[in-house]
This record gives structure tokens, C-alpha cells and sequence, in this order.
């Protein structure tokens, strides 16, 4: 076969190219072919379809997202925002932090163990070529039902590849999520968190500048892995009929990563970098590309130089590898031969493998003939942008008036009993040990708040005691009631959570999980999802600082709930004063803030008792959330108040357990006059946490709170080994806790 | 009795971390001439009864759906004499 | 002069940044080892972290064992250096042959992270001297191949000589033959456990105790009276 | 270049939970009949030169000292054909 070079590209234009096949639609290869002035090579094509694609180009959400920044509030604290790898915070005394959330969600349904894992590890890069030190991991992830037999085989391998990755680097995970629901069944979540810290002038960006700069690509050899799978896997829908459409599977090598991560460091440390991009999506393809597009010159690159796995890679399949464990650096020659020298000393292969040009093209030689000559921002930055057509679907009037008002309700004590022990056990609910258990929280030694708890909470400085709290939260059931205000109640959550534990929240990252943005009411979802979001992240002040868009996630024409996951990273200047959710010291007084409504819409009582999706999902304020934050963060910081517990799923009572549980320790709640007991412990109303107050602190308190205008009821005490509800039942904690601990180990074995 | 070998190894094209690790440690440890090292599985099963050949073709299937997870590995059932 | 306890970094070590900070916190100077460092540095003792010391590729350990650093560390050993393996370091340790056993997947085969308890069976080694015999001390525990086995043999020998220094309480979290969670060799100066003190040293992180510590002020008294 | 292949098992008396979990699992499959499952390691090296008796006895070194830990395993070499 004769190599497709430029030359031959142009002296045989009428050569037909697979460009269908590679997931480029008409118009698409025409604009390229316009671009070059001549049709592609093999391997520009590959480039181009491969950075052309949905998850690159997030071509269908563009015009969505840019709302981010229009309506972004006015905040000090980012430094660096949307558009690099990861957004940028400063966090105080010459810290910033870096974290972001990304989606595995497709690989990890073909190949659990593998695709979560390398889901780990690129979040991870990617907040490693920040400049930062990654601190801690998250993994906010959905399932089909957890009685499924494919969740059996989804759920644990998931399981096991996030912390074989994230344990084997040494990642503390501090937090994330699990949730079971049908319409996950052949669409699992695998979202990925990872939280990053370093001095503000560590700050480093993916740009080559500087001719004769030298490109370097480090880490492990480039292998067959993943190729297409960008494109494929992540433009089209799985389809199991169409097994040639299955991609090879990436495979993930945490030992290789930890390399990385500690050569990067001392790179870093030793300031020997003038850019650098981690390799993940569409490998060398995007990475060359974005490193040109975003500097000042041009790039050429010797694509025979690569270190090859397998020697029988054609150029076009080492462009789209995906083979994992890599980075690549724009490094002055005068720091080259130190910068070998360091990745020798972590035994990580090193490789100039071209260097930056004074002219503004991207040009890839194999075996000394040019295979690529391409603008750089039209392959990286320039790509398609589509104004996907979107209609509310019209199921979703008969949705919102499927009210669950009209749900039968225990009535009497005996039956609230019941209702309690079984939203406690229903896997939702239920203890998520199993999972977490697998999970390494202690490393590094400055995991102050992990699992169970409203948000993880690192310590970032020793001597100062300066510390990061981060939570995520979604809720998909809200968010297909009414997509607008669900993605706002997963925001006000997890800034809630931040909140709860005493951290001020500061900033918001975002994976937004979807059906197919070619289905007019998946893609009404979407654009309703990220208006509200954006008008929620002004609203609360903090911006979104990055994120990740999967789309396609839907079997046939059934799409999965639309899932919004938001993180919220949160700022503590004193981790010694952080709030836990336990209950610990009988006799303080449980006080409920915020107002409770009767808001069942979606609620976890509803799924559990009934199976029930309809009606609206509980309303959002987002000034009242601001104020209860204020006030959590105000008694954590004065002492006022010992344990907090966020409102959400599930409601008071299952906030009680969890309370109670994690501390040891009972309560004696009474319902407050004339409210109905059911509505009071059941419903999803937003806005509302549980503290418990020292008695010696409680007029201090409530006067803070009755200045500022926050409903606080007393509703009870920290009492006793049961969690007793006057006038209704009592439950001893060991039920609730055999319960509680017991739902998932007997579902996973 | 009889005693199924069943060896499941990684297709040639997936990487092999563990394998590498222990070629990548060979030299150091003084042994060379090792070209290249894979690392896999072997499973080793008592079968009651005759291993014939419907008793094989069950145990590839086993194989096949649950010893190896085909997307990534190859397998090999052998009987031992 | 000061004390100064070296903390040994593998590629793929994970927790000598712990253990470096609980050797400070206990008063001693810690001391950042290399693998392939050829001296010890003039350190008084040496701590194996824990982690996955080459991705524990092959076995946890196996790949560790033949580093320069541990030809120094196995040769010291047998002089009397008091050395502390910590979950993969007591896996180098039984991979050296400085220690008897071996190391084997859990035996309900996932990774586990939790807060243990251990009952210190022997106060007399060169880090367990702050403790009572008997004592109950709770530290966290993680690791996936944290199943110690030995010979019935060695098992007995090690009975009868006092050599279990560490058993799992209230429940056994691997399958470890007699709920061993560690032991030190016939001298007591070389010790290995799978749970990690250095994890608890201060009251805020972790599990919010510090039951660890006696590990690392065990041992700068032990030095600091030599 | 020559391929000679380490299998390293864990010995009789050591108790195997990943064998114990494949033979649990196989009824649940729906495969009967297996009344034992052992899991062990498979290496596959490729030898550079004549596979003669002084490479196997490196070899052989080689998997004693290293690919396996003899307190717990046992191993075989053999010379693929
Ligand atoms: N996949 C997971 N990985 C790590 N931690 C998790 C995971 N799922 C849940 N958690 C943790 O378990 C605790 C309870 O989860 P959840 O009930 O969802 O919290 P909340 O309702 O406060 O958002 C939290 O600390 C959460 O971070
Ligand atoms: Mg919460």
C-alpha cells in the first residue's frame, strides 16, 4: 500500500475516503476539503474525524454551554476558567485549586473494570497538566436496577476499576454517588471527579510556543488501544447487533500513571515545561492539534519518532490511539536533556518527538514524508457547531400532572414505621459501604471528611489548616419532571453539601449526562438543563469552571433520565472546624432549617413505595440556599453548631439514620404542631438541612437565625438508642441499622 | 477424574502491564535474553466424570462466558494427560 | 544530634509521604530514601510505606525486594537496623525472607478500607515498646493482598516465641491464618503489619485518632536511649 | 526465538479464594460437574537464542527466585512446542 501522503493526496483527488465510516457527515468532509484546498490524507482525515467528533467537539452543546461564561457571576476567586483541561480557583494564601468531572460512561458498559478505570485516569491527567498535585478522586455513578443480573456484572467491575486505579495511585477517594434506576440498565454513569492543588504560580496551559521548542511525548508506548473509539464510541450509539462497531478496549496501567504523575511533579517543580496536554480522547491527534492551536507558532512532528507497542501501527492508527498513561510537553532545548533526566530516574520513556515552528501549520512526516498539513485551530478550535433542533416533548405535560399527591400514604404509626425501614433498605438509600469500603480514603493523610458524608473535605495546607471541601450531586428523576429546575436542585444540592460541612462554596464543574442531542426532546433536556444551570450558578455566584458533555446514552429510542452532575468545590480556612453529619453528644438539640412543603414529585418515597415518576419536582430557592449556607458555614465557624446533615433524597427521616447511624446515637423527635407526619419526614422540599446544637449554644443560634430570617424548628434531641418519633414509632438503631448496612451486600454478594 | 487446563491470556494487542513489569525487572535481576513476557491466567478444573467431547464443548462455553472476558482475552482449554 | 528515621520510596509507593510526617510528628528527622539509593544515609531506622510498589504487579512486593536500597535494608536487618514494614512494606519484608509468611489475596478477594482493630500482642519490639501487651489499638486497614500465610510449622514457632505482634480483633478483615495482622522477627527489631499507623497519628485526619503514633515514638525512645 | 511457559500455582494446602470463587459461581451458571477450580499464573517468555539446557536452568532460577514466592507456590516449566 502506497503511503497517502500530501503529494499524493493532491495528485489523486478523486480517491474515494471512508469519511462516512468514520462518522463525518456530508457536509462535514466537504468544509475539510474546502479547508485544505484538496482532499485529506488518511491520516488528516483521521485527525479530523476523530477532533470532529461529538465528544471532542461537543459540536451539539457548544452553543449550549456558552451560557457558562455569558452568565458567569462576577467572582475573584477563578483563575483560570472554561477551556482549558480544568478550571482554576483560588482557594487563599497562594493556593489554587483545580478539579473537574468527566464521564467513562460507554466503556465502562462494554468493558466495567477497564473503562472505569481509565475513566480514573484520564480525569486524572487531565488535572495533572493543570500543573496541579491531584489530591483526591470522586465517582459519582449510576446503575440499572440493583436486582438487574447486568448490574451484577456492571456494578462490581465498575467498583473494582476505580479503586484498582485510583488506589494504586495513591488518590484518596473522598466522595461521590451511587444510584440504581432502570433506565441506567444499558446506559450505567461512570462519571469521574478529581480535585488538584498547587501554588497559583504553578499554573501551567496546553499551548507550543516559542520555535524550535522541542515537542516531547512521555509516559507509556503507543499501542492499538481505543482506536476509533472516540468517534465511534462515543458519536454513535452502542448497538449490540453491530459488533464490528465495538472499539478496541483502552487498558489502563495505574503503576504507569503514578510514574507520570511524580515525573510531572519534578518536571513542574523544576519549571522545565513551556506547555503541556495529557493524551486521552483522540490521543495524538488532539494533543498535537490543541498544543499548536493554542500557541503562537506552528508544530511539526516526526510521527516514526513515537515509541510503538506494536510495530505494525499504520500513521493514521497512531494519531487516533488512545493508549493511555501519557503527556506530552513543549520543552525549551536547553531544558531537554534535564527533562530526560528526570524521566529516566521514574523509568518513563521520553521522546522528542518533533518541535514547534515559526509558521502556523501542524505538520506530521512519517519516515521522512509529510502525511499532515493542516491549520491547527481548524482541526482543534474551528471544529463544526450545530443548533440541533429541540421541542419539550410532549409526554412531558402528562408527566407534570401525574401528581404523586394522589399516592396512597402510611397513616398510621405502624405504617410510617414500615415506610421508614423500607426507604432506609432500598438500595438508594441504603449504606453504600459495599462499595466505598473499596475505596482507599486515608492516603495522603489529609482526608478529614470522607464517606459517608455531605461533601469530602481535604486539608491542603499543615500548618495553616486550609481546606477544600467538594460534593456532587444529580438527580435524574428530578431533572426528566422538569430539566430546568432539576439541574438547579442538583446544583443547590451539592452547595448545599459543601455548605453543611463549613466550606464556602466557590465554584461549580459539571458532567451532563444525555440521550442522543439528534432527538429533538433528549436535546429540550439538555438546553433546559444548562439554562439552568447557568442561571443557578449566577444566582449562587459560582461559576462553572469546567465540565464534560455525554450524549448518546440511550438504547433504541429510550433515553436515560437527563442527568445533570454537579460538583461543588468549597473553601474551609480551618479544617479543624469543619461540620461532620453525625450525631455524637446526647442531649444536644436537633433543630430543622429551612421550610418543608408537601413536594413528593420524584421523591425517593415515591420510586420506593410505588414506582412512581410524576408530577414536579420540589421548587428551588436559590436566595434561601444562600442564607441557610450562611448560616452553616457561620455555626461551623463560631462553634454553634456539632453535626449537619443536608436535606435531600429520601427527606428528614433518612437524614435522621444517617445521623444517627454515623454517630452511634438516637433521637427523640417530636412532629411540630398541626404538621402532617408523613409530609414532615418524607417530603423533598430543597433549602432545609438538620444541625445539632449545643444546648449552651442554642439561644446564640436561633437568635443568629431569627436575625437573618431562617425558619429553624426545634424538632427534637440526641437521645437514646432508637430514633423514636413521639406519638408515631420508635426504631432501635440496630434495626435500622441491619437495614441499612445490609440492602447492598445481599443485592452484590 | 480428569484435570481441563483452561489458560486465558490477554489478546496481543491489549497492553500487559504486569507482564512489562516483569520484563522491565529481568535485566535488573541479572536474567537476560528474555525478548518479551505475558502474563495470564490458568485455571485448572477436576471434571467428574468422562471429558468428552460434550463435556469440552461445555467447558468452552464456560470459557468463553466466564473464565475470559473475550473483549480482552484470549483463552485455550487443554486436556491434561 | 537528632534521630533520624529513614522512609523508603519505591516507584509506586503511595504512603511514604505519611510516614515521613508521622516520624516528624513523633519528634524524629525523617529522611526520604530512594530505591536505588546505594547508602542508608546515616539513618537510625528505616520504615517500609505502604502503597503498590510496582503496581504489586507480579506479586505485592516481589519486584520491590531486589532494589538496591534492599540489599543495604536486608543486610542492616540482620545487624540489628530497626526496620517497620507497613502493609506493602511487610509484604517487601516477607518477600526478603526477613520475615516469615507470605502475603495472599483477601479471601473475599476485594480491596478493603476500614478502621481496624488490634490487639499488640508483644510490647517488646523496638516499635512496640509504648504499648502494653494486650492493649487494643484501632488503625486503618487497606490492602487487597493483606491474607498472611505461613506453615502450621512456622505458625506454632511463631506462637511460641512471642512473635505475633499484632492480632485482628472483633472481626478478621482477610482471612489471615490466626488473625495475624503482623510480627517481628526473633530479635524484635524488624516488624511488619498490614494496617497502617502511620495513618493515625493526628486527631483530625483519618480516622480521627491516634493510635498509630505509639509506633513512631516507640522506636525514638528506643534509639534516643542506645 | 523460542517460547517457554512458567505456570505458577498456589501449593495444594493453600487455601485459593479465586478458585473457590470460580466453582462457586459455575452451578449459578448453570455448568455442573467441575468439583474443583485452581487459579494460578501463566508466564509466557519469549526467549531470545537456543532454548538449551543452560537457558532452562536460568529459567528455572528465574521462576524460583522470582516469578514465584515458593513459601506458598509451586511451578512448572515447560518449553512450547
Ligand atoms: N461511588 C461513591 N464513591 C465514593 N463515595 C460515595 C459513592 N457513593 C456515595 N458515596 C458517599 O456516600 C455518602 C452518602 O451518599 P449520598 O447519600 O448520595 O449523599 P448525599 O445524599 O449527601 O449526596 C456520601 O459521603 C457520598 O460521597
Ligand atoms: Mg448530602
Amino acid at each position: 500500500m502506497t503511503l497517502d501522503t500530501v503529494k499524493h493526496a493532491e495528485q489523486t483527488p478523486d480517491t474515494p475516503l471512508p469519511w462516512a465510516e468514520l462518522g463525518l457527515k456530508p457536509d462535514e468532509y466537504e468544509r475539510i476539503v474546502e479547508i485544505l484546498g484538496r482532499r485529506p490524507t488518511g491520516a488528516e482525515l483521521a485527525m479530523y474525524s476523530v477532533m470532529w467528533s461529538e465528544h471532542c467537539s461537543y459540536k451539539s452543546s457548544k452553543v449550549h454551554l456558552r451560557q457558562f461564561g455569558e452568565k458567569a457571576p462576577q467572582s475573584d476567586a477563578m483563575l483560570v476558567g472554561i477551556g482549558e483541561n480544568a478550571g482554576v480557583v483560588d482557594v487563599g494564601q497562594g493556593y489554587a485549586v483545580t478539579f473537574k468531572v468527566e464521564s467513562h460512561n460507554h466503556p465502562s458498559y462494554v468493558e466495567p473494570y477497564q473503562g472505569a478505570a481509565t475513566g480514573v485516569g484520564g480525569i486524572v491527567r487531565d488535572i495533572l497538566a493543570m500543573g496541579a498535585r491531584p489530591v483526591a478522586v470522586m465517582d459519582p455513578l449510576r446503575f440499572g436496577a440493583a436486582d438487574h443480573p447486568d448490574t451484577k456484572r456492571v456494578l462490581p467491575g465498575v467498583v473494582a476499576g476505580i479503586g484498582g486505579y485510583g488506589n494504586c495511585l495513591g488518590l484518596p477517594n473522598i466522595g461521590g454517588e451511587v444510584v440504581f434506576d432502570s433506565c441506567y440498565q444499558g446506559n450505567p454513569l461512570v462519571n469521574a471527579l478529581c480535585v488538584g492543588v498547587m501554588k497559583h504560580e504553578d499554573i501551567h496551559l496546553a499551548k507550543a510556543s516559542g520555535t524550535g521548542n522541542k515537542v516531547i511525548l512521555y509516559g507509556a508506548r503507543t499501542g492499538g488501544d481505543g482506536i476509533g473509539g472516540v468517534s465511534v464510541l462515543a458519536s454513535e450509539t452502542f448497538d449490540d447487533s453491530k459488533p464490528t462497531k465495538r472499539p478496541a478496549v483502552q487498558v489502563g496501567d495505574p503503576f504507569q500513571e503514578k510514574l507520570l504523575i511524580e515525573c510531572t511533579l519534578e518536571i513542574f517543580r523544576e519549571k522545565l515545561v513551556v506547555g503541556i496536554q495529557d493524551l486521552g480522547g483522540a490521543g495524538l491527534s488532539c494533543a498535537t492539534s490543541e498544543l499548536a492551536s493554542a500557541g503562537s507558532g506552528g508544530m511539526r512532528v516526526e510521527l516514526d519518532t513515537v515509541p510503538l507497542r506494536d510495530a505494525t501501527l499504520s500513521p493514521e492508527e497512531i494519531l487516533m490511539s488512545e493508549s493511555q498513561e501519557r503527556m506530552c510537553a513543549v520543552v525549551e532545548p536547553q531544558h531537554v536533556d534535564r527533562f530526560m533526566e528526570i524521566c529516566e530516574k521514574w523509568d518513563v520513556i521520553a521522546t522528542v518527538i518533533g518541535e514547534v515552528t515559526d509558521g502556523n501549520r501542524l505538520e506530521i512526516f512519517w519516515h521522512g514524508e509529510q502525511i499532515v498539513d493542516v491549520p491547527p485551530r481548524t482541526v482543534a478550535h474551528e471544529g463544526p457547531v450545530y443548533q440541533r433542533p429541540y421541542a419539550r416533548p410532549e409526554w412531558q405535560d402528562a408527566l407534570q400532572a401525574d401528581d404523586a399527591a394522589k399516592l396512597s400514604r402510611p397513616a398510621s404509626g405502624d405504617e410510617l414505621r414500615a415506610a421508614v425501614l423500607q426507604l432506609t433498605g432500598s438500595p438508594n438509600q441504603a449504606s453504600k459501604a459495599w462499595i466505598t469500603d473499596q475505596y482507599d480514603r486515608f492516603v495522603l493523610g489529609n482526608t478529614v471528611l470522607s464517606q459517608p458524608e455531605d461533601a469530602g473535605l481535604i486539608r491542603i495546607d499543615e500548618e495553616s489548616n486550609l481546606g477544600v471541601a467538594v460534593a456532587t450531586d444529580g438527580n435524574g428523576r428530578y431533572a426528566k419532571l422538569d430539566p430546568y429546575t432539576g439541574a438547579q436542585l442538583a446544583l443547590a444540592e451539592a452547595y448545599r453539601n459543601v455548605a453543611a460541612t463549613g466550606a464556602r462554596p466557590l465554584a461549580v464543574t459539571d458532567c451532563l449526562n444525555f440521550g442522543s442531542p439528534e432527538d429533538p426532546s433528549a436535546m429540550w433536556q439538555f438546553a433546559e438543563a444548562c439554562r439552568g444551570l447557568a442561571d443557578g450558578c449566577l444566582a449562587l455566584g459560582t461559576p462553572v469552571t469546567g465540565g464534560n458533555v455525554s450524549f448518546y446514552n440511550q438504547t433504541g429510542d429510550v433515553a436515560i433520565h437527563p442527568t445533570p452532575v454537579v460538583g461543588v468545590l468549597g473553601v474551609i480556612d480551618d479544617v479543624t472546624r469543619r461540620t461532620p453529619i453525625a450525631f455524637a453528644e446526647e442531649g444536644q438539640l436537633i433543630y430543622l432549617l429551612g421550610e418543608t412543603r408537601e413536594e413528593l414529585g420524584g421523591s425517593a418515597w415515591s420510586q420506593v413505595a410505588h414506582d412512581h415518576l410524576g408530577g414536579l419536582p420540589p421548587q428551588v430557592d436559590l436566595e434561601r440556599e444562600k442564607l441557610l449556607a450562611e448560616i452553616l458555614i457561620s455555626g461551623s465557624r463560631d462553634g454553634m453548631i456539632d453535626a449537619a446533615h443536608d436535606l435531600s433524597d429520601g427527606g428528614l427521616v433518612q437524614a435522621l439514620v444517617e445521623s444517627c447511624l454515623k454517630g452511634g446515637k438516637g433521637a427523640r423527635i417530636v412532629i411540630p404542631d398541626g404538621d402532617d407526619a408523613f409530609v414532615t419526614l418524607f417530603s423533598e422540599s430543597a433549602g432545609r438541612a438538620i444541625v445539632a446544637v449545643p444546648r449552651s449554644e442554642e439561644l446564640r443560634f436561633t437568635d443568629m437565625c431569627g436575625a437573618r430570617g431562617l425558619p429553624a424548628t426545634r424538632i427534637g434531641v440526641i437521645d437514646g438508642d432508637a430514633l423514636a418519633v413521639q406519638g408515631q414509632f420508635e426504631i432501635p438503631l440496630d434495626e435500622l441499622r441491619e437495614v441499612y448496612e445490609g440492602a447492598l451486600p445481599s443485592l452484590l454478594g | 477424574m480428569a484435570r481441563v487446563v483452561v489458560d486465558v491470556m490477554l489478546k496481543p494487542e491489549i497492553l500487559d502491564p504486569q507482564g512489562q513489569a516483569v520484563q522491565r525487572a529481568l535485566p535488573r535481576l541479572g536474567f537476560n535474553g528474555i525478548s518479551d513476557v505475558r502474563q495470564g491466567k490458568r485455571f485448572e478444573l477436576e471434571v467428574e466424570g468422562p471429558v468428552d467431547e460434550a463435556a469440552l464443548a461445555r467447558i468452552h462455553t464456560m470459557a468463553e462466558t466466564f473464565l475470559a472476558n473475550t473483549v480482552i482475552e484470549d483463552f485455550f482449554v487443554k486436556v491434561e494427560s | 544530634m537528632s534521630t533520624r528515621i529513614g522512609v523508603v520510596s519505591f516507584p509506586g509507593t503511595l504512603d511514604d509521604r505519611d510516614a515521613l510526617r508521622a516520624v516528624r510528628i513523633a519528634g524524629a528527622e525523617p529522611v526520604p530514601l530512594w530505591h536505588r539509593d546505594k547508602d542508608l544515609k546515616q539513618v537510625d531506622a528505616v520504615v517500609l510505606p505502604g502503597g503498590f510498589s510496582y503496581g504489586d504487579y507480579l506479586r505485592a512486593g516481589a519486584i520491590s525486594r531486589f532494589s538496591p536500597i534492599m540489599e543495604l535494608i536486608i543486610s542492616g536487618a540482620k545487624d540489628g537496623l530497626p526496620v517497620l514494614g507497613i502493609c506493602n512494606g511487610f509484604q517487601v519484608l516477607t518477600e526478603s525472607h526477613l520475615l516469615p509468611g507470605a502475603m495472599l489475596r483477601n479471601n473475599h478477594l476485594h480491596f478493603i478500607c476500614r478502621d481496624q482493630t488490634l490487639r499488640v500482642e508483644n510490647a517488646n519490639t523496638a516499635w512496640t515498646s509504648d504499648y502494653t501487651a494486650g492493649q487494643e489499638i484501632s488503625i486503618p486497614l487497606k490492602n487487597i493482598d493483606g491474607r498472611y500465610t505461613a506453615d502450621e510449622r512456622t505458625l506454632d514457632q511463631l506462637e511460641a516465641e512471642g512473635r505475633v505482634a499484632f492480632r485482628y480483633t472483633g472481626m478478621n478483615p482477610n482471612g489471615s491464618l490466626r488473625d495475624i495482622a503482623g510480627i517481628t522477627n526473633e530479635a524484635g527489631n524488624v516488624v511488619g503489619l498490614m494496617p497502617h499507623p502511620e495513618h493515625a497519628v493526628e486527631p483530625l485526619v483519618g480516622t480521627g485518632r491516634t493510635d498509630g503514633l505509639g509506633f513512631f515514638t516507640s522506636i525514638l525512645k528506643r534509639l534516643v536511649s542506645a
